[in-house]
């Protein structure tokens, strides 16, 4: 691989990335574990305008570190949950741990390495300098030969999802 | 550009961390947010693969946009779930809430 | 590659950003008196000692108004590209954004109905 | 040498002239771009506090700063030395890290908004192809400084502030990004650069008036100022979410705050008023600039106005204003807009590209999209005097004491 301003980019994004999802999921307070998701979520965002996806980007940066980060720290202030937390693993941890390492193996050796790695075919693969734009995906949502239905059932799963979470969250009235 | 099968090993990777953390933590904020961690790096593999295979298919940023939705009903619905549960146990420690376990 | 020149642009807009609202933070802390003791350090709450825990127990609404917001902004990840491409769509299009909003809008009616809505 | 009359954005191309590499050309012709754009707003600010106080002290029937330099112009610069000299004090208990990097993020969040924001037709910082989107992602991460600052204070009085802040912020960006989507609609683009030209003939504002009241109204609450000026109600929560700090951490709150106030008076005249648009502005780049601060001063000192003359309001009325009000008033602007566009499209009275510039051609499109929001705006208004009647019907009905109360001249409110 050669080694340019590019390759540096990614490697800074997919350290932060890495380094806050390790953080999320080690931090004693839940907190610093929300910030350290918000870390992570970012440097998510930045891979996604290394592919060409700037869209998606400001969506990862609006949805979920405007939305769903807001929405956790509410969360974990209502339970008080972060208080009082002597021991933040249960008894399973080192089991997990193993497995995890296990299942990056198994990803790593069983798939990712065989079908895209470095000396097979697909390594090869360079992405096309011409991507689509925005206004493609805009298209593509309402046209009635693509994605239109998915379009609508998004709208009808977060509909559900605020009535669900509305008739769950409230008190007794 | 980067080779795919580097955006590859960092998804396997926050794929896996966020794994460990909804295997071994005990409280259920923390569970969830490391299932946040697991869609990001599905995320981030559909957008590679949109990417590197099939640039001008939408079907890879309709499918990311769709996990965005999904994460975030996920989000709200258990947030809303750990909520109610620590109104009726005063707990949200996942292993205080087994009373269907037996 | 005119793309990434833009972001290459953001990327070190966000990196030199930080400096000149943390130069005078840095600055004062060279020139700044230091003389710390248990009393200026309390909590300030209007002079009265602080008692018990500082997290506690928030009402569930502001939770509600962050799910509502949370449905309304996730929303926008559909209503943006819709937007963007609606020149050159044709009126079905008008109807398939009608019909996405229209099945938002009840979530809100419902929640409006509910009482959800009501910060009492 | 031709291209190295406008320095900034052939700079790189200059350097290469002059024999240095390319690629650190390139680099440090975004280093200087960055440089300048994030300078601008801070130079920009310390002026701002200068009017910002200036009008404040007129409305009261004051003088305000006028000691130090000519018309107190120097005040800032006396304010910032004195805030740098002060002891700063960080509570015990407090989050050392997050309580010292809140206040820098939640200026951070402001400055950034200035990477898109396009001053003359050549000059912007980066033209993305999805700046408005940009400028509302951004703006989410001002929410979390709050919230950061709230929590790592220590302070229940903070958190307090900072939760009914957050609550404010998350529930006002709604309307905003949904009459955020007019213009983007309008324009067919998101690019910042690409909405201005594309108000070339005719500003958005005409076609759609109601969505730039909302934005205005949004933004006003966004940034925290009466009557939505919950985030400092000194007489309820002390301070807010910034109780704690103090020295310069407090005065970067105040002057992200000002800052953000001008920002989001520039976003909307380049999003409703044609930002840098105006006369001879593409044979002198430089009257850009001119134009769009001229506008953008217009719509600052419209919302010191409001800011200044209107009481702060309640946090439940607050929160109805925004959900029962604004939100669904919105999202019924967005539907008829969408619904009138599309037809204006359909019969061909949208003029072409070949025309874009004719301010005629655009006149039967605008004045249909005129009386589409007039017509809303007046069914909004016979809805909300209906409410309103029915309201007072039933606390009539109710409450038959308070018509005698009422009648009394210097009787108190009734809470309920």
């Amino acid at each position: 691989m050669e080694f340019n301003i590019h390759s540096i980019v990614f490697l800074i994004f997919s350290v932060i990335t890495l380094g806050g999802g390790l953080g999320t999921v080690t931090s004693r307070n839940l907190i610093h574990g929300a910030v350290y998701l918000i870390v992570s979520l970012f440097g998510v965002a930045g891979l996604f305008i290394l592919l060409s996806a700037p869209f998606l980007a400001a969506i990862q940066v609006l949805v979920y570190i405007g939305a769903i980060a807001i929405l956790i720290i509410f969360a974990v202030m209502l339970t008080r949950s972060m208080t009082r937390m002597t021991e933040i693993y249960n008894r399973q941890w080192s089991l997990s741990l193993v497995v995890s390492a296990l299942l990056f193996v198994l990803l790593l050796v069983g798939i990712i390495l065989p079908v895209w790695g470095p000396g097979t075919a697909n390594a090869a693969l360079q992405p096309s300098e011409l991507v689509a734009t925005t206004v493609d995906l805009g298209v593509a949502f309402v046209d009635g030969n693509q994605f239109v239905l998915p379009f609508e059932v998004a709208s009808l799963l977060l509909t559900a999802a605020m009535i669900g979470a509305i008739v769950i969250a409230r008190d007794r009235d | 550009m980067v080779p795919l099968w580097m955006y590859l090993f960092v998804a396997a990777a926050l794929f896996c961390i966020g794994a460990y953390g909804v295997f071994a933590r005990r409280n259920a904020v923390a569970i969830l947010m490391g299932i946040e961690l697991m869609l990001n790096a599905v995320n981030i593999n559909l957008v590679a693969f949109w990417r590197y295979q099939t640039p001008f298919v939408m079907s890879g940023q309709v499918f990311a946009a769709f996990v965005f939705v999904v994460a975030a009903a996920e989000a709200a619905v258990g947030l809303a779930i750990i909520i109610s549960i620590y109104r009726n146990r005063r707990s949200v420690i996942v292993e205080d809430v087994d009373l269907l376990k037996w | 590659m005119n793309l990434l020149n833009e972001w290459a642009f953001i990327g070190v807009f966000v990196a030199i950003a930080w400096v000149f609202p943390a130069l005078p933070v840095v600055l004062s802390a060279f020139v700044r008196p230091r003389k710390p003791n248990a009393i200026k350090m309390q909590t300030y709450e209007c002079g009265v000692e602080t008692v018990g825990d500082t997290w506690v127990q928030f009402k569930v609404q502001y939770y509600i108004y962050g799910l509502v917001f949370l449905v309304f902004d996730v929303e926008m990840v559909f209503l943006f590209p819709w937007a963007l491409a609606y020149n050159q769509l044709n009126f079905f299009a008008f109807g398939a954004g009608l019909v996405f909003i229209f099945l938002l809008t009840d979530a809100l009616i419902y929640a409006w109905r509910r009482n959800a809505l009501e910060w009492a | 040498m031709q291209e190295c009359i406008d320095i900034f954005n052939t700079f790189a191309g200059c350097l290469t002239a002059s024999g240095a590499d390319p690629g650190l050309a390139q680099f440090l012709s975004i280093l200087l771009g960055v440089v300048l754009v994030a300078m601008g707003p801070l130079v920009i600010v310390i002026f701002l506090i200068w009017v910002e106080r200036k009008y404040a002290a007129r409305v009261q029937d004051r003088l305000g700063p006028n000691r130090v330099g000519p018309f107190g112009l120097l005040q800032t610069f006396a304010d910032a030395l004195k805030l740098i000299t002060k002891e700063d004090i960080t509570p015990a208990g407090a989050d050392k890290l997050i309580y010292n990097l809140a206040p820098i993020i939640s200026v951070v969040s402001v400055i950034l908004i200035w990477a898109v924001v396009p001053i003359s037709p050549l000059h912007i910082g980066a033209d993305l192809s999805i700046g408005a989107l940009y400028f509302v992602a951004v703006g989410s991460i001002g929410t979390l400084a709050i919230m950061m600052a709230g929590w790592s204070s220590n302070n229940k009085y903070a958190l307090l502030g900072a939760f009914r802040v957050v609550a404010q912020l998350v529930s006002y960006e709604v309307p905003l990004v949904f009459s955020l989507l007019v213009p983007v609609m309008f324009a067919g683009t998101m690019s910042m650069q690409g909405i201005v030209e594309a108000q070339l003939g005719m500003w958005f504002i005409v076609f759609s008036p109601l969505a730039a009241l909302i934005f205005f109204i949004s933004t006003q609450a966004e940034t925290g100022r009466a009557p939505f000026d919950l985030i400092e109600a000194e007489s309820e929560l002390v301070a807010g979410y910034n109780i704690e700090y103090s020295g310069m951490k407090f005065g970067l709150f105040f002057a992200g705050e000002f800052l953000h106030v001008f920002t989001n008076a520039l976003i909307f005249a380049i999003l409703f008023t044609g930002g840098w648009l105006g006369p001879f502005v593409y044979q002198v780049p430089a009257l850009g600039i001119i134009y769009l601060f001229a506008k953008g001063s217009i719509f600052y000192l419209l919302s010191l106005h409001l800011r200044n003359t209107l009481p702060r309001i309640r946090i439940d009325q607050l929160m109805s204003f925004n959900w029962k009000f604004l939100v669904p008033v919105s999202i019924a602007n967005l539907i008829l807009v969408a619904f009138l566009w599309k037809v204006i499209q359909l019969i061909g009275l949208l003029p072409g590209p070949e025309n874009a510039s004719d301010f005629l051609a655009h006149l039967p499109a605008a004045i249909i999209m005129l009386v589409g929001n007039l017509a809303l705006t007046v069914v909004v208004l016979q809805m909300l005097r209906n409410v309103g009647r029915r309201a007072v019907a039933a606390n009539a009905v109710s409450t038959p004491a308070n018509a005698e109360l009422d009648d009394q001249p210097y009787s108190l409110p009734v809470p309920h």
